[in-house]
């Protein structure tokens, strides 16, 4: 019965990115109820952020999720971001893999996988069509459209059911979807504390969020500074690997390596390529497309070698220590709050990143358990909370490796304390597709520290200064209480009468304030 | 006895009358109290006991952490006149009771206890001088001695099987009479017993003194009273172990916690006279294998200065090698006689010739 | 005292005779032994204190688990049987020493004492009956008291501060004489000090027992002869907490894991004096809070059949209330006199009229 | 500075699987030096024990790793399968989410990410073109090609570099790849132990493998029974979603309702579909196309009211107790081995699966850690390895849940204990791309519990049973002993005479061997 090779290829066949996903939703972090809808919300909101941010526009999302029946929802998302032009529309939600930010810029979505993600559940839950207004500028006229679309998974296509023309009032796009199997839960891994998170890490933001039992929150902005656009930055020769080279040589329009180089490498200069001659024997004169991989290995072993500047940081736009500051008051209102933001470093060589960090103590900080405050870690990665796998992230590790008793924290787990943690990277390295957490790089995990242990260093004093001022006001009482006791004692001892004892009591109160401030050598 | 007391008024009035003077001088009124820290704590070559070195500590008036201590010392100082001068005594206890109605608290009766004792190395007193006795009642004592406490008499011979209770206030009786040529000490009250049942007392012309596990302070001062005052050799005969080692060392040559009191309750003289770890091996005792903290109790033992001398490293170092202990009452594998018959007539043969 | 005697030496030859019947009528041997789990100590409202009830078990000599311990209770017997007709004794440690020497072992102390109280159970008699004594030696009695221990006569009034310590041989004593009208025993030998320094014996007409925290057996065998025999009223003074009733209780009712024995020990008619929490409140005296343990210990006693009686259950639940516990000792917030004074005249007014 | 919707969409872009797996290299378990190379011989073994089974041949595997310098090594893969026609080679070793195998049967790979995804680890790596000869039989003739392939991945295709025809002994697939920064390990996660544990779930297959030193390890097949093939079998009713029946409607050829529901799902008989009709308003004359979602949720829900038989398990080939027990004999030697293989029962309604449980205990078995034997867990699905995140994964948490005190295993951690579980299934669950660990659906919790328990329970016999044999010789001994002793002290205590006592002693001998034997009710 043995088979021939012929037969078992018959059915050979190739799928679609959307077929893939349709049959692995779970990669898309689509799984369990609640993480979905969860997931749903951070795609909408991430994709309206950044569209808001990249046209120069204060965010202002308005988000309204109805429920219809049992894990059965409607759920509108309406921005006021530049819109999409009419023909980008079913691709930007319908296409996998179809995207505009595949550059090496810092932006919280990368995959192209978020809106046509969020589509391919509601038609795979409900099969309801997903109905988009996108509201745009061209050529300065104000544009209007509505559409309402069907995925094709067979082809990764979308299907445009109906178009409708419309007058709109100013930019913006609104998304229309259904669900099924999805539920809304006011937990720490719920849609409504996404929201939350989002806004401290997002202080420029505004958020209006309509429950489904109809109450209204307003989360309003903290801020009016709308974040600097990241620039694209070009890869750093310590960063890059042959294959890349190889990858670059092949899909460049310059005619020699020297030019390559320069031109797709941050910190190369003239003067570097020279550096790199003297290196290796490879002609730099020669052209790109004929770069053998050995010679692209021999250049990345000589960047090795080579000294270069750290990577241009203007790709990366830290939200900023006041900023995140104010965030943090606006949501939590604590008795303290201290935030810092790093400067630049880089990872796997040349990967430039910013860790942020911030603690904010007392207040409505920590997250309510029964009549309990614990802490609460908020990780976000490039302004995006990060909400599951707490356990094996690297932001998580880092923040508990700290001895937090050294740090007037007594108890860590039962603290009223929020502490904050973002990663600012053109490449964050998620440790897989649901970008739920940040592997355990090392350089990553000794700059969380070190940006934790600034803050909480803050928060030791804060907390030691408390205890200082009681404990001052505490010592001035002592002499004037046991002195007068002292004297009573010793002369009923010694049997005779007390000497006038308020000479003796004006020197050691002198002598005292002069301990407190450290000039006694007394004991 | 009327000296003691005397003593222990005079110094207690002193103390008050320094602070007063250095007021009046207008200084800062200290005071010096001898440290008991473990550095301050020397062996005596001659005096074969633990003392007190020449360190000190300062309390000073001055300063906010020392100040309630003095306030709390010279409370104590009053409360220790009283009793004193009316020939009371009260336990350490009832001293932290009593200081409820004080101006100034302590924490806990560890606190009061502590500064109690501040007092008695300050003025160079011991506790029972100042009037405060232990709660814990001394040793059994069996045999031919009479003592006198107020006017009464007491023979240790007829004050039942239980013997005569060495009260706290030892120092308050006096030794009218007595018929013995020693004093052996027990560690057991079961081994008191067999001795006593087997008229031990009689045997070996002895007083038997049941010390209830580590000897109390009361039952430190009647032997060391006996050794001197009646010039008895003492005998000591506790388990085969690091414990009952130390229990005999404790008699002989003092604790290092009670470093400023030694003096009055160490009996240098006074010797061991089993079970050893030689005995385990000659007699075949049963015995229990020895525990972790066994041997390091005994590794410690080895570095005690205490235990310097030829007899007790040797022992020491037996016992770690054949790694077993055994408890008195283990002679009983030969019979409840064994001991006195046999055991205890060979023993005080080789040690007093 | 000799009949006690006799009926031992007798029940020990039963046991023997029962066994070799058995074998010559070609039965297993088997022996009944009265159960002491906890289903059969049963609270007996009419002696009011815990006996045992009918359940007993089977040591069947033809079960291999049963059979060992079999061999260990005669052997057990021959030894008592010795004890007793050379009218010895001898600690249950001696006893399992000499044990090493047979031809059945103990795997350790534990399971000796737990055959020896089989042995009692069996036959329905106490442990000093059989010769067995506890290591541990009685309370101190201080006051007009004169027994007779043999040949010696002892007035406790005149056996040292310490007072007279009830041996643990106590039904051999005789009590010839006494002069007093109530036994007042306390918790702590630092409340019996007091009470013999204020001369509490004088004041009240009274023996001052000192019982050393939890009453040992001969002290409860004592309090019993001498509430039987001398016809005088028994009252417990201890610390206000649940340990300090316990302590009282034992002493009346008995305890479950003696319930063999509690008709010998436990003194139905002795009165606890205090602390209550209604004194802890009339008194204000200093108190520290009750612990988990303190409050676990208290809940246990109101489902204590021993503790049914109103006063009790209102004590309990108010030391619930409020919170907190107090020590005897605490009456020192008012001076040393003051238990004596003030607090002992008032709780025997209110108690004895 | 606010910009238009246009500007922004000039990026716009669409990427390819294998450009997309290229950023992302993590989601295809390629992670960590050790992880990597143990995925790569994942794939490998994967495929080639699908293959051969597939068509009938007894697998045996050589594999050669050699080092060539640090962290670069050159894997030579054999196998003795059915090998790959020409025209299939480019796709399967360099199109990502292509393949043979997306139907619905049980099989160890599923993505058709396996071979492609290690011949793009080992390009951007290395840069080295990956070398395959395949000899297949066509019409009866055996052919053989070697070919030397590179991934493009702009295209996601393969680009043919050379190509030779060769003149093969007998059919099969060689692959020779180059790999750097990847790392060889005899760690629980390496490569090694990934082989051994292989084995042990196909005591079919045969493995000979030459490791980096020239060690060479020869795995014996401990059985010569290829498993049977698993059938194809259809979706069973309990188990579809509205959007499956939407799939299936569209990609049917069948022209009614009807006919779409029984020919497209098992258990589906005609009088099903009545008895559907009774309980829904669809007609189901319709043609499929028409099929409109509403009809697709009303039958849905239809038939979670209606009883079907449980799903065809002919698709589900278990490994087979007596084959389980054969492999672990083979390869752990132990003193006691039980396995089991449940009956099959579905999951989510309608997935079917079967769990194997097995214990080793004893001889080789539990993992050797310094002098100490500690209890391993292996875990299997569809009889692969699963080496990773054994933390989070549904088998491991079964068998953990065991009370194994209970049975006789004192210290569960501290054992010489190898616990074997492998899950069969169409669709194994599995929590991530990375397919090493199984989602906790409760059926499989429970089933792998009462699985593992039923072993357990084996294994408490036999400990048990060693404890008995020591207590009867001890018992015997005990009558002889005593009875002496308990005579003459009876004897002594009564003072009379001892009788005789030798019938005693008979009765009672005779007595406790009934009791040993149970039927004593004394104590």
């Amino acid at each position: 019965m043995e088979r021939q090779a012929g037969e078992l290829f018959e059915e050979f066949q190739e799928l679609t990115a959307s077929e893939f996903f349709r049959k692995n939703r779970q990669m898309l972090g689509f799984s369990g109820k609640i993480r979905s809808l969860t997931m749903v919300f951070h795609e909408l909101i991430t994709n309206s952020l950044d569209a808001a941010e990249e046209a120069g526009i204060l965010p202002h999302i308005k988000i309204n999720l109805k429920r219809v029946g049992k894990d059965h929802y409607i759920l509108e998302h309406r921005d006021n971001g530049p819109g999409i032009p009419e023909d980008y529309i079913p691709k930007v939600f319908c296409t996998m893999f179809a995207g505009s930010k595949f550059r090496n810029i810092q932006s919280r979505g990368q995959q192209g996988l978020g809106c046509s993600g969020c589509v391919l559940l509601s038609q795979m839950t409900t099969g309801k069509p997903a109905t988009i207004i996108s509201a745009y500028k061209e050529d300065g006229e104000l544009k209007g459209v509505k559409m309402s679309l069907k995925m094709d998974v067979k082809k990764n296509k979308g299907l445009v059911l109906e178009r409708e023309e419309i007058n709109p009032d100013g930019t913006g796009v609104c998304v229309k979807l259904h669900f099924k199997e999805v539920s809304y839960s006011l937990s720490e891994q719920g849609a409504y504390e996404y929201i939350r998170r989002t806004m401290i890490g997002n202080p420029h933001a505004q958020i209006t969020f309509t429950d489904p039992t109809g109450k209204k929150y307003v989360f309003k902005r903290a801020s009016n500074i709308i974040p600097p656009l990241p620039k694209e930055i070009l890869p750093h020769p310590k960063g890059v690997t042959a294959d890349d080279l190889i990858f670059m040589a092949k899909h460049t329009d310059k005619r020699r390596f020297r030019s390559l180089l320069t031109s797709s490498l941050s910190r190369m200069s003239t003067k570097k390529v020279k550096e790199l001659e003297k290196l290796t024997n490879i002609d730099f004169n020669k052209r790109p497309k004929d770069m053998t991989w050995e010679e692209a290995e021999e250049i990345v072993e000589a960047f090795k070698k080579m000294d270069f500047m750290a990577p241009p940081t203007k790709g990366l736009i830290p939200i900023g220590k006041d900023q995140i500051e104010k965030g943090m008051k606006e949501i939590l209102n604590p008795e303290f709050v201290a935030a810092t933001t790093r400067r630049p470093l880089t990872y796997r060589g040349g990967v430039p990143f910013i860790i942020e960090a911030a603690v904010a103590y007392g207040g409505n900080a920590g997250r309510l358990v029964g009549e309990q405050r614990k802490t609460e870690i908020m990780r976000f990665a490039n302004r995006v909370p990060l909400t599951f796998d707490q356990g094996s992230c690297a932001l998580t590790d880092g923040v508990r490796s700290l001895d937090w008793k050294r740090y007037g924290i007594r108890d860590f787990e039962n603290a009223p304390l929020t502490i904050f943690v973002n990663i600012v990277s053109t490449n964050v390295p998620y440790l897989s597709t649901g970008k739920q957490s940040i592997a355990p790089e090392p350089e990553i995990l000794q700059e969380v520290r070190q940006a934790t242990m600034q803050v909480a260093r803050k928060l030791q004093k804060h907390i030691r200064a408390k205890k200082a001022a009681k404990e001052e006001a505490k010592r001035a009482r002592v002499f004037e209480t046991y002195i007068p006791i002292i004297m009573r004692e010793a002369a009923l001892l010694a049997e005779k009468e007390k000497p006038d004892y308020k000479p003796l009591l004006q020197k050691v109160t002198r002598k005292a304030k002069a301990e407190l401030l450290g000039e006694s050598n007394d004991e | 006895m009327m000296n003691r007391r005397e003593i222990a008024l005079q110094k207690l009035k002193g103390l008050g009358e320094m602070i007063l003077e250095d007021v009046t001088q207008d200084k800062v009124p200290r005071i010096k109290v001898p440290s008991r820290s473990t550095s301050n704590i020397i062996y005596d070559d001659k005096k074969r006991h633990y003392v007190l070195g020449e360190k000190y500590g300062i309390r000073s008036m001055g300063n906010v952490k020392q100040i309630k201590k003095i306030a709390q010392m010279l409370y104590i100082a009053n409360f220790c006149k009283d009793l004193v001068k009316r020939n009371k005594t009260a336990t350490l206890r009832e001293l932290y009771y009593v200081s409820e109605g004080w101006d100034v608290d302590f924490a806990d009766q560890q606190e009061s206890n502590i500064i109690g004792e501040d007092l008695e190395v300050t003025l160079g007193m011991t506790r029972e001088d100042l009037g405060l006795l232990p709660e814990e009642d001394g040793a059994a004592v069996y045999g031919e001695l009479t003592v006198r406490e107020g006017d009464i008499e007491i023979n240790a011979l007829k004050a039942g099987k239980s013997g005569y209770t060495i009260p706290p206030t030892i120092d308050e009786v006096e030794f009218v009479d007595h018929d013995v040529e020693r004093v052996i000490a027990v560690e057991t009250m079961g081994m008191y017993h067999r001795l006593v049942q087997e008229k031990a007392y009689k045997k070996f012309d002895s007083l038997i003194v049941g010390l209830k596990g580590q000897a109390a302070r009361a039952t430190r001062r009647f032997l060391k009273r006996v050794n001197e005052e009646l010039n008895l050799p003492i005998y000591i005969c506790n388990d085969g172990d690091p414990w009952g080692f130390h229990i005999a060392m404790v008699i002989i040559s003092g604790s290092a916690k009670l470093a400023h009191v030694n003096h009055e309750l160490a009996t240098p003289d006074a010797k061991f006279l089993g079970v050893t770890a030689t005995d385990i091996i000659n007699y075949d005792l049963p015995t229990d294998p020895l525990k972790d903290i066994d041997i390091l109790r005994l590794k410690e033992l080895l570095r005690d200065p205490r235990y310097r001398d030829n007899f007790w490293k040797k022992e020491i170092k037996k016992m770690l090698k054949i790694g077993k202990k055994a408890e008195q009452q283990s002679f009983s594998k030969y019979g409840l006689e064994y001991v006195v018959d046999t055991y205890l007539p060979e023993k005080l043969d080789e040690i007093e010739t």
